[in-house]
């Protein structure tokens, strides 16, 4: 199972690439005719992924050509000048990975919580889960700057946080539950009741079950979840506005103001001109952060899933 | 300690408002910060109603207003000029056409122009790029040309000057309005997009630095009546004449004449 | 189980709490309004192999699922009747479920180990059940695979997945697993189907090693083994679509002398 | 088990105390002109007290919907790529894709689309900041959404089945059509869900592309503008009743999502 | 079959093609570098019946998979040998995988239906297979679930899910959606293993009907299931870990007058 779920990609998959995943002129046992819908469905997806593969390369093109001649260590560790114009993104990235840190360390654990509550412990039709779910579907279509007045409004103000880290990254955690918890629960759903009984019936208590059993082959969709918060929690600007501030210093702790990598790309290309060139290094900058940060997190992930195999 | 504490408190600036502003005045607040140093210059923004009014409630130290305030928000308040910013129409450079006149430009607005064959360019219909409400360029482009805004036929509307610019850019048989400055200096840059003369005068920096530009927009700092002794030190510094060279680096104009 | 079947009343039931060891009372499973079995009466005697025997689909299973509470976890499925452990009400909702089956272990029809390595499939439940002395677990680990005949096959590769085992071992590796608990009472749903002759035959003689220590309760469609292993045999039949239980009685009565008209078609491998 | 429970009613607050939030800051204009109003009046025109939000809500789920039903099959058949046509390593590779996709700003997919976009449909039918561009846009930011969590999905399908389906000699067509599809049906409908929301929800794309005119669009390039847009465009300089119904507006979307969500439960109930 | 088993140069194999119909040659399969069997040259005839018996974890399983190239689905698991089906050089990476498990059907040993309705189970690869006229579909449906004996217990509710059946349900509507698609060639893993005797019977009455119309191969540890039902006898053994073919031939070679020593002690119940 674990091997599996490590090789998941694996489960179909070609053996010998030079096959494009449909068979050649396979005829119907009963009719005699060549199948097409095969053929047909191969053609389909492997269109999707070229041209989806293209589109992205355009857009990443577009950012490398502009970004890649800004973009060196020197641009990377030092503060930005003049607006964001010309120095570096220092201090932006440094904002930006605290107000993840803070972002995830509050919304992985409350998530995982109530995914595991709503999964694992309320009838699918229970009225707290329903209503639960229903209304975290619709909070996921709250746009993202009510989500920032709302923080500036609870956070900032009433909770007397002003314009800070933690604000913001209160806020973004607020806006990517939805996404985790939906993600989450429907992931330890999928896990098969065999497993349950299995542990039921050698008298494992749930947590252990939950712990050792159902989370890890649940890991997949947990990563998936995280992964889409993250990006959405590294992509939100207009959230941080009006929450983790527009100062572009270094931040001192977490109640200082810090501006993110997002906002600093949508300042500059919106509001500074002549900030082009540096939006684009320091997009170029966000995607690869993200890589390093969403590697990390299947490598963790499939981590945790390799150690239960261990001794 | 009370003293020591207001001492403290005394260290940090918080400045909201115009987001038009935010850059300029966020640079100047680091130029400032390495003049006193141990003080802190926090720059947020929000728009320009949200600058007045944490004024007013004294939320934030001072706000920014891009645009002149009327009799009725001055009250309470003490309000700093800091810089200019013209603002005129802009073509695509493909566009053949080098100016126009203040009817011409509520023509087009106002849908009784719609193609540039009628203004002597090429046959095309005319993509008109307008301001969102509450903007102060959108007011200040209304008073200016004496438009009701519910009577302008728009077929894109932006919230930035940059966007405008890029749609422009993009567009040969778009028009807009932007900032002078901007508009300079991405055209200096290459961006294919061109200032029109309007009225006769060239919309240039120059002009509007000296006055010959008509079209243009007040950058206001605000503050309470009774600012603070850092405050007052800062509006100061925003205003000294030294930092002028500051403001033209962000594509304003220094308020030399006014 | 009492030499003829004999329905309980409830209080007559109670009176025979200390006499029996584990005991239903009138027992009905319904999953949704299809009912699975009906009024079940039976009783399982201390330290004894019962076998459970029937056709395919009479409600075998289910019954098992309701010794331990299985059926907790399983949706639309709901009982009613009684259930004994000696004094415990298991059917009762505050009994403590985990506690239950602990002492209740079982073993499944499809063998269903852990996606975890061999090693882990025994040793997370005997770590869950308080065993954390490590010399201890390693030989229990052995004790318990070489009791099933397991240990030569997967002992150089215990750290490798359980699920990469044969159909056998891994039938094999569950009951490792049960057995290392020692529980009270085995239900063990099948114990051989998937075993050749010899794991087979090392099987069952462990099974019988273990009468006299342990309450055990094995579905078998295997008729031999059951006359070779059991002490004691129910029959179970499927009536429109529903399970009863025809007869109950020990081996030989039910081998030499079944009551029952079914009962006798049934062993005499006649279809009913 | 306590714990779960705490966490779970912390987070049933947070939620309600965003809508509560919502409401709030949208009493005002509600009490004082009614609901009715955001439909009946004349025009959008919050200086005028006039508040009709209508031709945004209809351009809103045009929109919406138009970048759902283009992304929906994508995203899908991006997973289905990943899993059980591709080669492993580019099986990799396009997850890894679809990861980064995942978490591009809005900012710059909307600059992508002001530079190159718009100018190409312009050329083909002017203005060209409009409800395809919106839509073409859109497809882009929620069909990683849709991509990985249906990769997941097809993570958690056992072998099992799998196996059972190839000794069948059923074709990968067959297989993915009669089988995968439908054991991961509940899991595909969340997916669909949560890019909905984030569609509904997206402010700087559409602000972006979409031309911001308030109108009912009369054709896929007429320019339109959203209700995020809207909030986003005025908000910074809005005070008052208007300010107040802006907030309506992100009620309304709240009540877009709420139909949504209640008829995809309608869905997988049957 | 050969009477005597002989082990063919691949020259040789080609020159039986045309007689014999399913034909391994030095076929060995490893999983990782652990090797699974080895050097096993077995030639299965057409149209008759024959058994696979040995040992748990000896092989039989993984020799059947490779017959249809299921194999290819698990990872780190590798082919030398070769497989010929009449001229279908099956391991050949060119063949068309499709074609040929349409035409070896397999049913496995842990019964798998989809997670569908019963009737989907059975319908929906007919429908892949060609079959669209519904009626005849329906008639299949039918025709299918009586020969295995389970149309009187599932025909209430066809549309309930496949995974509420009870263990031997399963099996049987597995079996039933295998011989729905009537392959050339069935591999059958313990087909009886989870059921009673009278539903046994059933299927095993089933399986000697197809005798001749189909090419079978059935894993059974029912040694006098095999005796009963099969036409000739593979002998598989586990030795230090690697399986091999130890002995094959006709059902009365094998079980009267065994070459081995050690198919000797495995008919006789002996342990090896
Ligand atoms: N989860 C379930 N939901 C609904 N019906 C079920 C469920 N599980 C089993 N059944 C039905 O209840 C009846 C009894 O099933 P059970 O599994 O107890 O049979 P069994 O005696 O164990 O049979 P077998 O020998 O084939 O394993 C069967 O008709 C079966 O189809
Ligand atoms: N996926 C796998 N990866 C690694 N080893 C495996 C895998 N599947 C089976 N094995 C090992 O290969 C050997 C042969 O397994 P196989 O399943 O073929 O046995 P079998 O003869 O079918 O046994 P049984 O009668 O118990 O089903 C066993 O030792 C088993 O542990
Ligand atoms: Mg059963
Ligand atoms: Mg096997």
């Amino acid at each position: 199972m674990s091997k599996k779920t490590a090789n998941s990609s694996e489960n179909l998959a070609l053996k010998n690439p030079f096959e494009l995943g449909y068979t050649f002129f396979l005829k119907n046992p009963v009719n005699q005719k060549i199948v097409y819908g095969d053929i047909l469905l191969a053609i389909v997806v492997w269109t999707v992924a070229i041209s989806v593969t293209a589109i992205f390369l355009c857009i990443c093109a577009d950012l490398v050509i502009h970004g890649l001649s800004k973009l060196s260590w020197q641009f990377l560790l030092s503060e930005p000048e003049n607006a964001g114009r010309e120095g570096g993104i220092a201090s932006i990235l440094v904002s930006t990975l605290m107000l993840l840190i803070i972002c995830l360390a509050v919304a992985v654990p409350l998530s995982l919580g109530t995914a595991i509550l709503l999964a694992e412990y309320t009838s699918k039709n229970h009225w707290f889960g329903r209503w639960l779910r229903i209304s975290l579907d619709m909070l996921a279509s709250v746009p993202s700057i009510v989500f920032g007045l709302f923080g500036n409004a609870v956070f900032c103000i009433i909770l007397g946080m002003g314009f800070s880290i933690l604000s913001g990254g209160l806020t973004l955690a607020c806006m990517i539950l939805p996404m985790l918890i939906r993600s989450m629960e429907e992931g330890l759903r999928m896990v098969p009741d065999e497993y349950r009984l299995g542990a039921a019936s050698l008298g494992i208590s749930r947590i252990s079950t939950l712990i050792n059993l159902l989370l890890p082959a649940a890991v997949p969709s947990l990563i998936a979840g995280l992964i889409l918060g993250i990006g959405r929690a590294s992509a939100e600007t207009a959230a941080l506005i009006y929450t983790s501030g527009y100062v572009d210093r270094m931040p001192q702790s977490w109640l200082d103001s810090g501006r993110a990598l997002s906002l600093h790309i949508y300042d500059l290309s919106m509001n500074v001109s002549g900030g082009d060139s540096n939006a684009y290094a320091s997009a170029l900058v966000l995607m690869m952060l993200l890589i390093v940060i969403d590697s990390l997190a299947s490598w963790i992930g499939r981590q945790w899933l390799n150690r239960r195999l261990q001794y | 300690s009370k003293p020591a504490q207001e001492e403290t408190q005394q260290q940090k600036l918080t400045i909201t408002g115009a987001s038009t502003i935010a850059p300029l005045v966020s640079v100047l607040g680091k130029k400032f910060e390495e003049k006193h140093p141990g003080t802190r210059i926090d720059v947020h923004t929000g728009g320009s109603a949200r600058g007045l009014a944490d004024a007013n409630q004294g939320l934030a130290d001072i706000g920014m207003v891009s645009e002149a305030l009327t009799e009725e928000e001055k009250k309470g308040l003490k309000v700093f000029l800091i810089g200019l910013d013209g603002v005129s129409i802009i073509v695509n450079k493909a566009n053949p056409i080098k100016s126009m006149t203040s009817e011409q430009v509520k023509s087009i607005y106002t849908g009784k122009i719609n193609n540039w064959k009628e203004l002597g360019g090429p046959e095309a219909p005319i993509t008109k790029i307008h301001k969102a409400e509450g903007r102060s360029t959108l007011k200040l482009f209304l008073n200016y040309f004496k438009l009701d805004n519910k009577f302008i036929k728009a077929d894109t509307v932006i919230g930035d000057d940059q966007q405008g610019i890029k749609v422009v850019a993009g567009n040969p048989n778009a028009i807009g309005y932007v900032s002078i400055g901007s508009a300079e200096y991405e055209m200096s840059q290459g961006v294919p997009v061109k200032l029109l003369a309007l009225d006769g005068v060239e919309a240039t920096t120059a002009n509007v630095a000296n006055g010959k530009f008509p079209l243009m927009r007040e950058l206001n700092l605000v503050v309470k009546n009774s600012p603070g002794k850092l405050t007052q030190q800062f509006v100061d510094f925003a205003q000294n004449k030294d930092n002028y060279e500051i403001i033209t680096q962000e594509h304003f104009v220094p308020p030399t004449k006014h | 189980m009492l030499p003829s079947k004999t329905k309980f009343k409830t209080s007559a039931a109670n009176a025979q709490l200390s006499q029996y060891y584990l005991l239903t009372d009138q027992l009905s499973l319904h999953y949704g309004s299809k009912p699975a079995f009906k009024n079940v009466t039976l009783t399982i005697p201390r330290g004894c192999i019962t076998a459970l025997i029937g056709p395919s689909g009479c409600g075998k299973t289910s019954f098992l699922c309701c010794l331990n509470r299985l059926t907790d976890l399983i949706p639309n499925c709901s009982i009613s009747g009684q259930i004994f452990l000696e004094n415990l009400n298991i059917l009762h909702p505050q009994t403590d479920t985990t506690a239950l089956r602990r002492r209740v272990g079982m073993l499944f029809q499809k063998p269903n180990p852990f996606p975890l390595s061999i090693w882990k499939n025994i040793v997370f439940p005997l770590r869950e059940h308080g065993y954390h002395d490590r010399e201890e677990i390693e030989q229990i680990v052995e004790e318990v695979l070489k009791d099933v005949g397991l240990w030569n096959e997967v002992k150089d590769r215990l750290k490798s997945s359980a699920l990469r085992l044969s159909g056998g071992q891994k039938q094999r590796l569950c009951l490792a697993r049960t057995l290392a608990l020692k529980p009270e009472i085995l239900l063990m749903d099948e114990p051989c189907s998937a075993l050749d002759p010899i794991s087979s035959a090392i099987v069952e003689d462990l099974i019988a090693s273990l009468r006299g220590k342990y309450t055990i309760l094995i579905v078998t469609h295997n008729l031999a083994q059951a006359r070779r292993i059991a002490d004691y045999v129910a029959l179970f039949w499927c009536e429109e679509g529903t399970g009863k239980l025809i007869e109950a009685g020990s081996v030989e009565e039910i081998f030499e002398n079944p009551q029952q008209p079914i009962t006798a078609a049934y062993i005499s491998g006649n279809r009913g | 088990m306590y714990l779960l429970r705490i966490i779970a009613a912390f987070v049933g607050v947070i939620v309600v105390f965003i809508l509560v939030f919502l409401m709030m800051e949208s009493m005002p204009v509600l009490n004082q002109v009614g609901l009715l109003a955001f439909l009946t009046n004349d025009s959008w025109n919050p200086g005028d007290k006039l508040y009709n939000l209508t031709p945004m809500l209809v351009s809103t789920v045009f929109v919406v919907a138009g970048a759902v039903v283009v992304a929906t099959p994508l995203g899908i058949l991006s997973a289905l790529f990943c899993h059980y046509y591709a080669p492993e390593k580019i099986a990799h590779f396009y997850r890894r894709l679809m990861e980064l996709l995942a978490g591009v700003p809005g900012v710059v997919y909307g600059f992508w689309g002001l530079m190159v976009l718009i100018p190409l449909i312009n050329r083909w039918h002017p203005p060209g900041s409009s409800l395809l561009a919106g839509i073409l846009m859109l497809t882009l930011l929620i069909m990683p959404t849709i991509a990985l969590i249906a990769d997941a999905s097809f993570a958690g399908i056992a072998d099992e089945y799998l196996h059972g389906a190839i000794s069948l000699g059923l074709t990968r067509s067959g297989t993915i059509f009669s089988l995968i599809l439908p054991i991961a049906r509940s899991e595909l409908l969340m997916g669909i869900i949560l890019a909905t929301g984030r569609a509904l929800g997206e402010t700087m794309i559409v602000l972006m592309v979409c031309g911001n005119i308030v109108q009912i669009p009369d054709s896929l390039f007429a320019p339109i503008r959203t209700l995020p847009a809207n909030i986003a465009l005025e908000m910074d300089f809005a005070l008052g009743n208007h300010r107040s119904a802006l907030f309506v507006s992100g009620l309304l979307l709240m009540a877009i999502s709420l139909v949504l969500v209640l008829l995809a439960e309608a869905i997988k109930d049957n």
